[in-house]
């Protein structure tokens, strides 16, 4: 049933790439090699095709081994190991293991639940997902879709997984899923406001929505131009940016939709095998967007010494690529180490603190920052020009 | 204060119910048959006036026995005829226990409730209810606490028999 | 009805500021405990592979010391919950064995039995693992051999043999008187018989 | 608990004028309350308990505890197995501190046999049954901090729980029941070196207890989440005849340790060797969540340094009474109430002389805590009754027994 989501996301995607006027690697190698018989309009949808195969893949490869760092970080924090034995070295395979395992597992849907929702539901949330992650770059060359609007698309997208959430507390037809889902309605309702204030911080100093661009415009002062480092409001920003996020992708200290020594496992109760892993995929996969947009808009994106001295020592345009993406990697993988740093350290928030939290400490430091970057930036056009 | 002095000061203030003073005693070396009693020092309290003398047990200064620490009661044999209920106070800020005793007559097995007086006796009261099948009359919620509401008998009473079966469990 | 719900209270600019303080602070306070731990090694162990040590007086499994045992049922009596069975035939002074079950569906490792034991041959032992699908095979029997073990047959045979000496001299005895009565007083002998 | 069931949505058509030239419209929006099953299998409920609650949205307004699921007939079996055979049955119900209850039941006991228990054994005795309120606090700690979502405390606390239950399965052999303290004294002297791993865990337990408390206790969402919520006064308590933590959280300085002695804890009092902490509000109000578990959590420190102070005076000597192999009690009623970790665990022994109880009645602290619940739960948010349920620290094996 993930397909039919994905799909759609595809289409949409394929049409994006089709009417965007920047170069697409997959769209311009196509372009190159394919033979002269094949009709023009097949190859943006051919490109956009190859690329969604890649997101899908990269993502899924992402969310596996997240899970699978999740558990070591848990571990070693908790004086214990994790997993160390499926695959050999320090269980590695634990992921896929289990991922086997689920799939095995019966396909349950609750006698009373409604079944149409609840089958859609956790398709709905990965699809959503996976199509954020289409307007995001993996390499200053390597994209799917370069959005003039891409900050927005994805948060968007991002967004749209709660529809999901809250169809799954509905259709599952328990007391606790509903309180999960009601809970999630009200904090994304809540955090989406901190979260998109904040992000316009950097898109104040950057000019653009375009992650590309944005990316580019920290290429300065030998690659360490980040805007946190070029306007002193985009530091507190990026927190409170990194604390809205945790919220919005259910992340402890805010799992109040799981909370599950509150609400047995809120609007996951009802929930198994391949279904479930659904739903962790999709947190998992938000993490690392989430991790993804805070790395190019607050952490230099691709930009870092290295890839500026590649440049300068003129590298052949593969090589740099390389080193952008796992530069960007990286930061996103330093950014999802913290969160999970941050869930085994933290108790949860209660729900009307979560909504206090959001209301009246995020959104007003979120607005101030957003004053205060508006106000540097344009003292310095003032200043300086 | 001990328990003399509880007991003492009980009588002086003409404590309602109160009816003996039940001290641990030494055997009787001329009954043969008499092993004497060992243990605690217990007030007996007539059992329909119990609530009232907890009452004032509570609210007497000299007293203030805050905590109604234990409320049970025993089934002593199968051929005796009352139920014991035994009621331990407790005073937090003098410090001292008293143990009272109220002797229950098995038929009907009736006694005031004393929950509107201690709080903390309402569950005791219960369980009571439910292992002994003694009826406190005036309790706010007279349901079973620990057994299911339709379990046969009460467990704790001595001509107790264990049923056979229970909604087609054996119990055997 | 009352009501705790913090949210509805008002939050003064001091407290807002505190709040904000505080959150932070304490949160980075945590992470630096949590986060020392996660560059430590960590404590436990890998349970299969290695496994800790089992201290003496573990409550495992019991084992007993067959050939001390009087089949006094010491232990069985001293049982709460009466999960010990013993069989055992008597022959003279030597024990043939038939059974010593602990029922380990029941058993919970009290070591009320191993207390009374006057010859103290019944012990609790270190091994604790013992899976099984049949409920039947949990119910353990302690004997290392069943019949009498080769000391007792031994034993008996030599007393059995002395016995039988005994009993051989004790007629040869009683022959020997017999014939020495019958040299002399007859009657009283037919009187017993009588 | 019967709900009432109110027509969803009323609509007044009739707009009311407001100064200005506004109207407004009206519409009575009423809902009706959801009843939810909390447990029996709920992670919050620490066990088999089962909590109806009401709630309207995510506000409780109802509460009821229903009991029984872990029933299994504690008392009737006293009744029916000789004295000395009881002894384990005790480990089962408060089973996070079977040394005390071990305790209270010998003492009820030997009350009744007027027996003298040797100086080493009340030592070992007071070692092994502090060490255990240790252990017992330490999963009270851990498991609340659980219930609040934070998992990594619980288990620093189980990795200090776990050398404790080494240290009791070297002295007794067993790690959970330990049948350990028996009428009369205990079952084994301390093995060699065993007061000395003792003395070592003690120094090594106030390091790790900055943590617990610099981890849990005073982080901000910690606090906030337990400061101000479940509030009990101390006239609610004691009406409640709560006991142990609990009553001293609501700011009642009351200990059975120091005021209704028994074994040496007046002795170690009078030497200064530990105080008794009461809550005093630090974070909120008196008698709240965070001034209960605070109580707790300093409760280990004082019993560490009760551990230490008889470790100092134990001394070389016999480890059981005057006992008879086949126990006969005289006949007679006692009752003796000792401070286990959640309270006065009360033991009610009566005997006719025979080998075996006339009644044997187990007055459980956990049982009298968790009345209470049905009476401050209303009123708070769901979250709030999870904090709530997991400050009593019940222990459903003694509230059912």
């Amino acid at each position: 049933m993930a397909a039919l989501p994905i799909a759609l996301n595809a289409a949409q995607a394929a049409l994006e790439v089709a009417s965007s006027e920047g170069g697409n690697l997959t769209l311009d190698l196509l372009k190159q090699y394919a033979p002269e018989s094949v009709p023009a309009w097949i190859l943006p949808l051919t490109a956009a095709a190859v690329s969604v195969g890649i997101v899908v893949a990269v993502i899924a490869l992402l969310a596996l081994t997240s899970v699978w760092l999740e558990r070591k970080v848990s571990g070693h924090i908790q004086c214990r190991y994790g997993p160390m034995y499926a695959g050999g070295w320090h269980g590695w395979a634990q992921s896929i293991a289990d991922g086997i395992k689920l799939l095995m597992k019966e396909d349950m849907i609750p006698l009373g639940a409604d079944r149409a929702l609840f089958v859609i539901a956790p398709a709905l949330v990965l699809g959503a997902i996976f199509g954020a992650f289409v307007a995001m770059p993996l390499s200053p060359d390597f994209f799917f879709a370069d959005l003039h609007l891409g900050a927005f698309f994805i948060l968007g997208m991002s967004s749209l997984t709660t529809i999901g959430v809250v169809m799954a507390g509905w259709a599952s037809n328990s007391k606790w899923s509903l309180y999960g889902a009601m809970r999630e309605a009200a904090q994304v309702v809540a955090y989406e406001i901190p979260l998109g204030l904040s992000l316009m911080v950097p898109l104040i100093v950057a000019g653009t929505f375009n992650l590309l661009d944005a990316s580019a415009g920290q290429s300065d002062w030998w690659g360490m131009g980040w805007y946190i480092f070029k306007n002193p409001f985009v530091l507190p920003a990026g927190l409170l940016f990194f604390v809205s996020s945790l919220a919005e992708t259910k992340r402890a200290p805010f799992d109040l939709p799981e909370a599950e020594s509150e609400l047995v496992a809120g609007f996951l109760t009802e929930y198994s095998g391949i279904r479930w892993s659904f739903f962790f995929m999709e947190e998992y996969a938000a993490m690392y967007l989430m991790s993804l947009m805070a790395a190019v808009f607050f952490l230099g994106g691709f930009e870092s010494p290295f890839l500026h001295f590649a440049k300068a020592a003129e590298l052949p345009v593969i090589v740099c690529n390389l080193i952008a993406a796992v530069t960007l990697i990286t930061k996103s993988m330093i950014g999802v180490i913290v969160m999970m740093w941050v869930r085994w350290t933290l108790p949860r928030v209660r729900i009307d603190q979560v909504m206090t939290m959001g209301y009246k400490y995020l959104t007003p430091l979120a607005l101030l920052c957003v004053l205060g970057a508006a106000l540097w930036e344009a003292g310095k056009v003032l200043i300086f020009e | 204060m001990d328990f003399q002095g509880i007991h003492d000061h009980l009588r002086l203030i003409n404590a309602p119910g109160l009816l003996r003073a039940d001290e641990p005693r030494a055997a009787n070396p001329e009954d043969k048959k008499d092993k004497g009693r060992g243990g605690d020092a217990y007030l007996v309290v007539e059992a329909d006036a119990l609530a009232s003398f907890l009452e004032t047990c509570r609210d007497d200064e000299r007293l203030s026995f805050e905590i109604l620490a234990d409320l049970t009661a025993v089934d002593p044999g199968k051929d005796d005829e009352d139920f014991w209920m035994i009621v331990q106070l407790l005073s937090v800020t003098l410090r001292h226990r008293l143990a009272i005793k109220a002797l229950v007559p098995k038929d009907p097995g009736q006694i005031p409730s004393s929950s509107a007086v201690y709080r903390a006796a309402q569950w005791h009261e219960r369980e009571c209810a439910e292992m002994f099948g003694i009826e406190f009359t005036g309790h706010p919620d007279p349901r079973n606490i620990l057994l299911p509401d339709d379990w046969p008998g009460s467990p704790l009473r001595k001509d107790y028999e264990f049923p056979t079966e229970y909604r087609g469990i054996s119990c055997e | 009805m009352k009501t705790t719900i913090s949210a509805r209270e008002l939050t003064t600019p001091r407290e807002w500021v505190q709040n904000v303080w505080d959150g932070l602070f304490t949160t980075l306070a945590g992470m630096r405990i949590t986060g020392r731990y996660l560059l430590r090694k960590p404590i436990t162990i890998q349970y299969p592979d290695e496994r800790m040590p089992i201290p003496d007086r573990y409550r495992g499994i019991h084992y007993l010391e067959q050939e001390k045992c009087i089949n006094c049922l010491a232990c069985a009596r001293a049982c709460p919950i009466d999960c010990i069975e013993m069989d055992a035939i008597r022959h003279g002074k030597e024990l043939e064995w038939v059974s010593f079950s602990v029922d380990y569906q029941k058993c919970m490792f009290c070591e009320l039995c191993v207390y009374p034991c006057p010859k103290d041959c019944i012990h609790m032992g270190t091994e604790f693992a013992f899976v099984t699908e049949d409920r039947s095979e949990l119910k353990h029997d302690l004997l290392s051999f069943k019949g009498m073990s080769r000391d007792a047959r031994v034993r008996k045979k030599e007393a059995e043999e002395k016995k039988a000496a005994k009993a051989a001299a004790k007629e040869a005895k009683a022959a020997a008187k017999e014939a020495q009565a019958a040299s002399g007083d007859q009657p009283k002998e037919e009187g017993d018989d009588g | 608990m019967a709900t009432e069931h109110k027509p969803s949505i009323t609509f007044h058509p009739e707009p009311r004028n407001l100064p200005g030239g506004e109207r407004e419209y009206m519409m009575d929006v009423s809902t009706s309350d959801l009843e939810v099953n909390m447990g029996p299998q709920h992670p919050a409920t620490h066990g088999v308990m089962k909590i109806l609650i009401r709630t309207d949205g995510e506000l409780v307004t109802a509460a009821q505890p229903h009991l029984g699921f872990l029933h299994r007939c504690a008392e009737k079996i006293g009744e029916n197995v000789e004295w000395l055979q009881y002894l384990p049955y005790t480990d089962r119900y408060d089973y996070l501190a079977s040394m005390n209850n071990n305790l209270g039941y010998s003492m009820a006991v030997e009350k009744l046999l007027d027996v003298e228990i040797p100086q080493r054994a009340v030592m070992l005795r007071m070692i092994c049954v502090e060490l255990n309120r240790i252990a017992s606090a330490l999963v009270a700690f851990g498991t609340y901090g659980l219930d609040l979502g934070a998992i990594t405390p619980f288990l620093y606390a189980f990795r200090e729980r776990e050398w404790l239950l080494m240290i009791f399965e070297k002295i007794c052999g067993a790690r959970l029941t330990y049948s350990y303290l028996r009428i009369g004294g205990v079952f084994n002297d301390a093995p060699p070196g065993w007061l000395e791993e003792v003395s070592h865990f003690c120094d090594v337990f106030e390091e790790k207890w900055q943590e617990y408390y610099d981890l849990l206790m005073v982080n901000h969402i910690f606090v906030k989440r337990t400061a101000d919520i479940g509030v009990i006064t101390k006239e609610q308590a004691l009406d409640f005849g709560l006991t142990g933590p609990m009553l001293r959280g609501s700011g009642v300085d009351f200990d059975l340790r120091r005021d209704v002695p028994y074994l040496r804890y007046k002795e170690a009092y009078d030497a200064g060797a530990w105080k008794v902490p009461v809550g005093s509000g630090e974070k909120g109000t008196v008698g709240d969540c965070w001034d209960r578990i605070f109580v707790r959590v300093q409760e280990m420190m004082e019993s560490l340094s009760l551990v230490r102070w008889c470790l100092e005076n134990i001394e070389e000597g016999p480890i059981i009474g005057d006992i008879a192999k086949t126990l006969k009690v005289p006949p007679g009623e006692a009752y003796v109430g000792i401070e286990n970790p959640r309270g006065e665990l009360g033991h009610y022994a009566v005997s006719d002389g025979g080998k075996v109880a006339v009644r044997c009645r187990v007055r459980g602290p956990s049982f009298c805590n968790l009345a209470i619940l049905e009476d401050i739960m209303p009123g708070t948010l769901l979250g709030d009754a999870v904090a709530i349920i997991g400050s009593t620290d019940v222990v459903i094996g003694e509230t059912d027994r």
